[in-house]
């Protein structure tokens, strides 16, 4: 099972995840952390696929993933 | 006789704007005037400041050490500036966005809800005029009229945005000059 | 035209503007991005050309060619562009081409900072570029005087047919004051006609000829003399500075140019107060220096404070201006740290009451 | 027990950049960075910076670095690797540094064939500075020094940096990735893994010019810089492989003499 | 009563220049001379003189003139055509100049379309400081700064400008011409011809590579050489026309997607 | 080694080797191209690299990369060659990076010509880079001199982390005159290891970056003071000069460096036979400048001659050194022109028997 | 009839107008001019067939032709 | 003692290797010696010239203005150093290429036909060698001997060059030599 971990406070909230979340179950808080932003987060793990586009698409390194179990990746990275 | 103020906030919240309004109001009615923007690292993002100088002689220095006036529109801005602000100068709070309480007890103090003022007046982006009202009601660094026909040049497209503004500007200033009148 | 609230380095390139300039060739660096922005898209309007060079060395050599061809024509840069223009200033000197350069100076060495400072005033007044020139060098202390030097630039460049440089820091670049562009300006110097531009040799008439290149070193020698005779007549006509309260008595005289004399100008008023006596002379031209007013000014001073924004460059123009007649004392900031008026009373203080070390060399 | 199958290279120092929102510098930089853990070269890196928003990639990468001053990185790379050709070096530079002020250096690096790296960040804008037209600017694309959008009869057409080099014929890795999308993302790694391994075996020069965003500039959010890109970027720059080390002469050759082949005089 | 069919074209001085017995600076002189004088442009026509062994072309040329400063020649010449369009304006430049210290200024003004017209003189060699590497020397010839001749490996293989320029996008006249045989120089005088009127229809920038012989600091005499040239020179620098101001799109596309043509995105 | 007969250029280029310099990153320029042809065949022969950069520009940026490595480098060149390197001095300096720049002058300003001239002196000695740097400046006036300061550089370079300018004119660089290189020469300064050069971060030492960029003001203002500190190391360290004459009781002091200097020796010796009595101080570091030998020199004597192959540059430097308490006078020749034992003679002469006017400022 | 005239005064002596005559009727003085070079003279203008490949040929604008009554080109120049 | 000479002809005389030979064997002597050439304008071709010190206080300037030797191995040459020859000096012509007269009549003059003596001896490429064995014998400058050994080194792989310079040498020596012993 994969597990997304993002960090609010690496988090600009560019919204990239967002975009590039093929399950579509990542948003932004509402509140914003020390720097101002509003900040992304998972809203649903437990549809998240493990695709990792979030991860690469981040510009911030905000978002890693852990994997609990094993898991099959659709393209090698 | 010379005003000098310090503006500071977020990158959105139009404190260059009110700067220049405030130096422009301020060469209208005569005076001398300066305004010298923050211009930080060559990237963005990130507060950003001003320091408008309105004086009856030539202005000496446009940088101002111990400025006369501070008008904080967020945190960072208050905790960078409230130190260098000199005895008995004006602290001007925006109290929407600022919950702690200045440590200075050797200034005036004035704390002005601009935000919340503004999203009352439905002008949300109105803070700025609401808090640069609240400064010349306090201070009377330039009059009230000079900045009214300023906003009506500089708007003149959108008349909307005119009245929203005047409104915004009219409430603030009636909030410093309570206080000039040493109204609680 | 009526009083307008402007930034310098707009005042800058609109004064360009009124001074008939209609081409400007540059490359973006901060802070003095605002020039070339404001000239691409306010040359256009009046039928004039801005061209976004690659490089600052393409700029200053694409100003050779406009300049060549008779046209008013500027460019402007901060401290690392300036220094990749030396070899072309050289050649602007070398070949006699009218034409002015902007330096909005910022920190250095190297990359630096961006934020404002003095520090190349050896290079703009000694000649940073190789062999014997000089450029002439305007220091203005606000908006005002930089949209008044810059216009004056141009028609001191065309009557000495030598480029002129425009001396601001990043204050000068970055704030806003009134500026006014009086109409019907006349040229401060009587302007003699182009007939050495290369435009063309219609009509028979013989080649003109833009060049620096002299194998021959009597030639070579000669020609260096003739340059330096055109400096020479700018030493005895051109040098200008500003005095205040040099009619009064005072203990110290404070020399210093651009913001920073402002500064300083603050300083002295609020010593005033205390009874501490300072006046100030503000060198206008850089070179040509005042040795003169600077010499004469001290006379009755006790001592001299020397104040910049750099680790301490004209203050050597200073200690030739007095050559050991006064105490030279020098007070400077660095890294886009600006002086303050505090900081500077302080200095006067000091010195005022003999608390303070001279500058010495070697 | 969880496995971490995604985490910041080792070759990112672990800090927060001052780029941007959105601003794909980063995806760029962790790439980079990926591809230099994968080859194992942290250690013996050393990077170029250059004078651009980038400036700042020496605190960055958790690699030895020079900051060089503005365009003349490759030659910074170039005393570098001759003075340490033991050295892994690879210079990381935007399009005003590249293609405009550096036009000569990054020429001749590579025609020189120097065993270097340049990672070329193409966003078409000028942005540490502040938006102003940079040689790549799209036609008609607004900039802070073409108010009006960039004129082709007057500021002539955006360069190509990539055909541009490749057409040298000192051998050379040159492609052309783009990152606006995790999968063109993915593209990009590979490319530039292509060209870290070509210097770590000594083969030849390699420059990778990867298509970025510059959100603050373009003066459109994040989410829509990617679309724009992808809209008026991609036909113009278009992605993929140049030239190969071992590779035909890119050179066109005289007209009607059809394109000159790698049979071409040697 | 005889009729003189051939003499001094008005366009060059009466003057005997500094060259050196053969070379062939001054048949390219007297081309450029006679295609002025032919479309009638000497008393508007400004030339720019590089730093080279053309360095006094100044003196040459019956025109004014500007001496440049060391491969910015192209960057005088757009401030010269930039202040007054209606002027016609060639620059002249050796290999070193133009491919060497110049190669930012010649590319961005080819690519800015500056609608002038450069003399590009290719001799392998610098001529004027005595004989060191150019960019364009030929592999394995001897110059004094690679008296073992040049190593490809160390100093890459020649520029070739002619291809190199070609593949801009902006619209322009290119082409190599050479003049160690008569007949070749008739050619290129009709390229030289072409270049200039193309200026004056005010159509596009024109680049003429001509290829020339360097007796002295190859140390061959100057019957040898023009062999010289055309057995080593030749092969690697075709002859021919690389770009015409309504012709296709030169640059070449990704790999396995064949060459780009004009079809290419506009 | 035995004592060789080579021409200026070539020792420069041979005393590089013995210093252990193996990387050469230069652009022909006349009159030093020897320089870089000495190099392109002899590097190879100690497994050195030579590369010939496509310009001044490239090659000093090359210089940064090399020793910002950590490794012995140079690059040579004639000033419009050293113009374009301006802006890379300054980021050389900024960073801190060893390294030897050496510079033939020629006659300018512009392209000027090709014969010998020393018309770069404030450039190299003020600074025509940007920002407040120094750069330690050693002028041969011979060739074994030459070889010999040229291995100095180096390790003074090592030595304060700072770039060495030897600066020379055409006839250092073009003349032949015997030369020696001692063998198991030692360095002139400890030489500090190079453990801040950019060389891979090996077993998890920390980073190490070569830079000149400090975008916080504090930071930036820091840096420059710690290198005004280095500087002021050299000035108290470094200053070399060689005084001719100044034991004996003499009525001139003349002060010339490199070539010239050997010029005013003859003329002083010839000058001997007549009675007329002349001394001579020649500064060997430009930068640190002997103020104080000049100072206590001058004492002796009743004015003070400077001799330059330029307008007069190093000129001010005397005058700030003596600060008005002897008489100055200057004379110089440019463009190429030499000046003669004759003509220097002739000028002592005068200036013994009163019949000259002094340098004055404004 | 084509007349060629060579200045000897500006003649260097390079040799290719003598290499360019297809009629191989150029040849060199034995003499030097002022600048001491042997320059270039016309052996058999008679057999002068007027290609101008000497003129055209000749870096130094050494070479001059003239025309007595008309002569045709075998290419334009 | 001091000797110095400007020798100076057309580029191909091999004026600079006989200058720089001559500068060799003065060092060799022990003496101290400076060689110096003109460069001229960056381009080829034309004449050439270099001066020659040879002292035994360390040379002051390489540059001299009135030397006290010139040799002219052609007429430009002659015409343009004639005149700098300090009174007394020694003018040394070649004979073979020029044929006026010299017009100074305060100096010592040596005509040298040595092209004509080089063409005798088959080796028309030693008139250099012809020229410089004369000035030595008229001056003494260097030992005969000491040039010997040098033309032994220099063209050490070429046995018949060297015996060649070394006869060429030797004429140009007694030639010189007479002059000095006043022979006509
Ligand atoms: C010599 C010099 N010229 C100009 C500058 C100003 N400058 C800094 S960054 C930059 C261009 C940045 O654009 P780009 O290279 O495209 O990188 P980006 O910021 O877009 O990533 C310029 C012109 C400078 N620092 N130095
Ligand atoms: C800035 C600068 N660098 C170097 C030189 C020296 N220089 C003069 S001409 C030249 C190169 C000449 O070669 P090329 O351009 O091929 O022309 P050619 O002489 O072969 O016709 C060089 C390097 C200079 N004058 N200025
Ligand atoms: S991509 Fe990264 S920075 Fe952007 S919103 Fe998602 S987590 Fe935040
Ligand atoms: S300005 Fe543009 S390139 Fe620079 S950090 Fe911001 S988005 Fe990125
Ligand atoms: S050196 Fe070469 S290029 Fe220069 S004039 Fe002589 S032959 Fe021509
Ligand atoms: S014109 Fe032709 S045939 Fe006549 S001399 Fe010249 S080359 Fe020979």
């Amino acid at each position: 099972m994969p597990q997304i971990v993002i960090n609010p406070e690496r988090c600009k909230g560019c919204e990239l995840c967002v975009q590039a979340c093929p399950q579509k179950i990542l948003g932004m808080a509402r509140d914003i952390n020390s720097k101002g932003y509003f900040y992304a987060r998972m809203q649903e793990q437990k549809r998240c696929i493990g695709c990792r586009l979030c991860c690469i698409t981040c510009p911030d390194v905000a978002i890693e993933m852990h994997v609990h179990g094993t898991l099959y990746h659709y393209f090698a990275y | 006789m010379q005003n000098d103020v310090i503006m500071a906030g977020f990158g959105g919240q139009g404190i260059l704007l009110i700067g220049k309004m405030l130096a422009y109001a301020g060469m209208h009615q005569g005076k001398e005037v300066s305004w010298l923007p923050s211009y930080g690292p060559e990237m963005r993002g990130g507060t950003c400041n001003c320091t408008v100088v309105i004086s009856d002689r030539p202005v000496g220095s446009p940088v101002i050490q111990s400025p006369r006036a501070v008008l904080a529109m967020n945190l960072p801005s208050l905790e960078k500036f409230e130190p260098m602000l000199r005895p008995g100068g004006l602290l001007l709070v925006n109290s929407s966005l600022i919950n702690r309480e200045p440590s200075r007890n050797d200034v005036r103090v004035l704390k002005v809800p601009a935000n919340d003022v503004a999203n009352e007046l439905k002008n949300p982006k109105g803070a700025n005029m609401v808090a640069l009202g609240a400064y010349i009601g306090a201070t009377d660094a330039v009059a009230l009229e000079e900045l009214e026909s300023l906003i009506r040049d500089t708007f003149a497209s959108k008349p909307k945005v005119i009245e929203a503004n005047l409104v915004a500007l009219k409430r603030g200033y009636d909030l410093g000059a309570e206080m000039k009148e040493g109204k609680p | 035209m009526a009083k307008k609230l402007m930034k310098g380095s707009e005042a800058i390139g609109e004064a360009a503007i009124q001074a008939g300039c209609r081409l400007f060739f540059g490359y973006p660096i901060t802070p003095q991005n605002e020039i070339p922005e404001y000239m691409s898209h306010r040359l256009p309007q009046v039928g004039g050309t801005f061209v976004q060079a690659e490089s600052e060395v393409a700029a200053s050599n694409m100003l050779y060619g406009a300049a060549g061809s008779g046209e008013r024509v500027f460019t402007s840069s901060s401290s690392p562009g300036i220094s990749l223009m030396q070899e072309a200033i050289s050649y602007l000197a070398g070949s006699e081409l009218p034409c002015v350069v902007v330096n909005i100076m910022r920190a250095g060495p190297g990359l630096g900072g961006i934020l404002p400072s003095q520090s190349d005033y050896f290079q703009a007044t000694k000649g940073g570029g190789h062999g014997d020139y000089r450029l002439l060098v305007l220091a203005p202390w606000s908006v005002q005087e930089a949209a008044d030097l810059v216009q004056d630039a141009f028609d001191l460049a065309d009557y000495y047919r030598n480029p002129v440089l425009v001396l601001g820091d990043g204050l000068i670049g970055q704030m806003m004051e009134p500026v006014e562009f009086r109409t019907g300006r006349v040229p401060c110097k009587p302007l003699p006609p182009k007939d050495w531009a290369a435009t063309g040799c219609k009509g028979g008439r013989a080649t003109n000829i833009i060049n620096s290149l002299f194998l021959d070193p009597q030639v070579l020698e000669h020609h260096n003399q003739k340059l330096q005779a055109k400096y020479a007549a700018m030493v005895r006509d051109e040098v200008r500075c500003v005095e205040y309260g040099t009619e009064a008595d005072y203990d110290v005289l404070v020399v210093a140019y651009g913001t920073v004399a402002r500064v300083c100008s603050t300083a002295i008023e609020d010593l005033g107060a205390e009874g501490v006596k300072a006046a100030m002379v503000r060198p206008v031209t850089l070179f040509p220096f005042p040795y003169e007013q600077v010499r004469r000014a001290a006379q009755k001073a006790k001592a001299v404070l020397v104040v910049e924004l750099s680790t301490g460059q004209m203050v050597e123009d200073v200690q030739l201006a007095l050559l050991g007649t006064r105490p030279v004392h020098f007070f400077g900031r660095q890294g886009g740290m600006l002086a303050t008026p505090e900081e500077v009373a302080e200095q006067i203080r000091a010195i005022a009451a003999g608390r303070s070390g001279e500058v010495a060399h070697g | 027990m969880a496995e971490t199958v995604f985490r910041r290279p080792e070759a990112l120092a672990d800090v927060t950049t001052h780029y941007c929102p959105g601003c794909t510098h980063g995806v760029i930089h962790r790439l980079v960075g990926e591809v230099i853990d994968e080859l194992g070269l942290r250690e013996r890196t050393v990077g170029i910076a250059p004078v651009g928003c980038s400036v700042l990639a020496y605190n960055y990468f958790a690699t030895d670095f020079h900051e060089a001053s503005h365009g003349r990185a490759p030659a910074v790379a170039t005393g570098v690797k001759r003075a340490r050709p033991d050295l892994i070096v690879f210079s990381y530079q935007g399009d005003g540094d590249l293609a405009s002020i550096g036009m000569a250096e990054i020429i001749h690096c590579a025609n020189r064939g120097e065993k270097v790296t340049v990672v070329f960040v193409n966003n078409a804008i000028y942005g540490m500075t502040g938006g102003q037209m940079a040689p790549t600017t799209m036609p008609g694309q607004v900039a802070t020094t073409c108010p009006l959008g960039r004129d082709v009869n007057l500021a002539g057409w955006p360069i190509r940096v990539a055909e541009l080099v490749s057409t040298l014929k000192t051998p050379a890795y040159v492609a052309r990735a783009s990152v606006h999308s995790p999968l063109h993302a993915v593209a990009a790694k590979e490319m530039l893994r292509t060209a870290f391994r070509y210097q770590k075996e000594n083969v030849c020069f390699s420059l990778v010019e990867i298509l970025s965003t510059c959100p603050t500039n373009w003066g459109i959010p994040p989410a829509e810089s990617t679309a724009w890109l992808e809209k008026n970027m991609l036909p113009y720059y278009p992605l993929g492989t140049f030239k190969t080390p071992g590779g035909e002469d890119r050179a066109p050759g005289p007209l009607g003499r059809g394109r000159r082949g790698s049979g071409h005089a040697e």
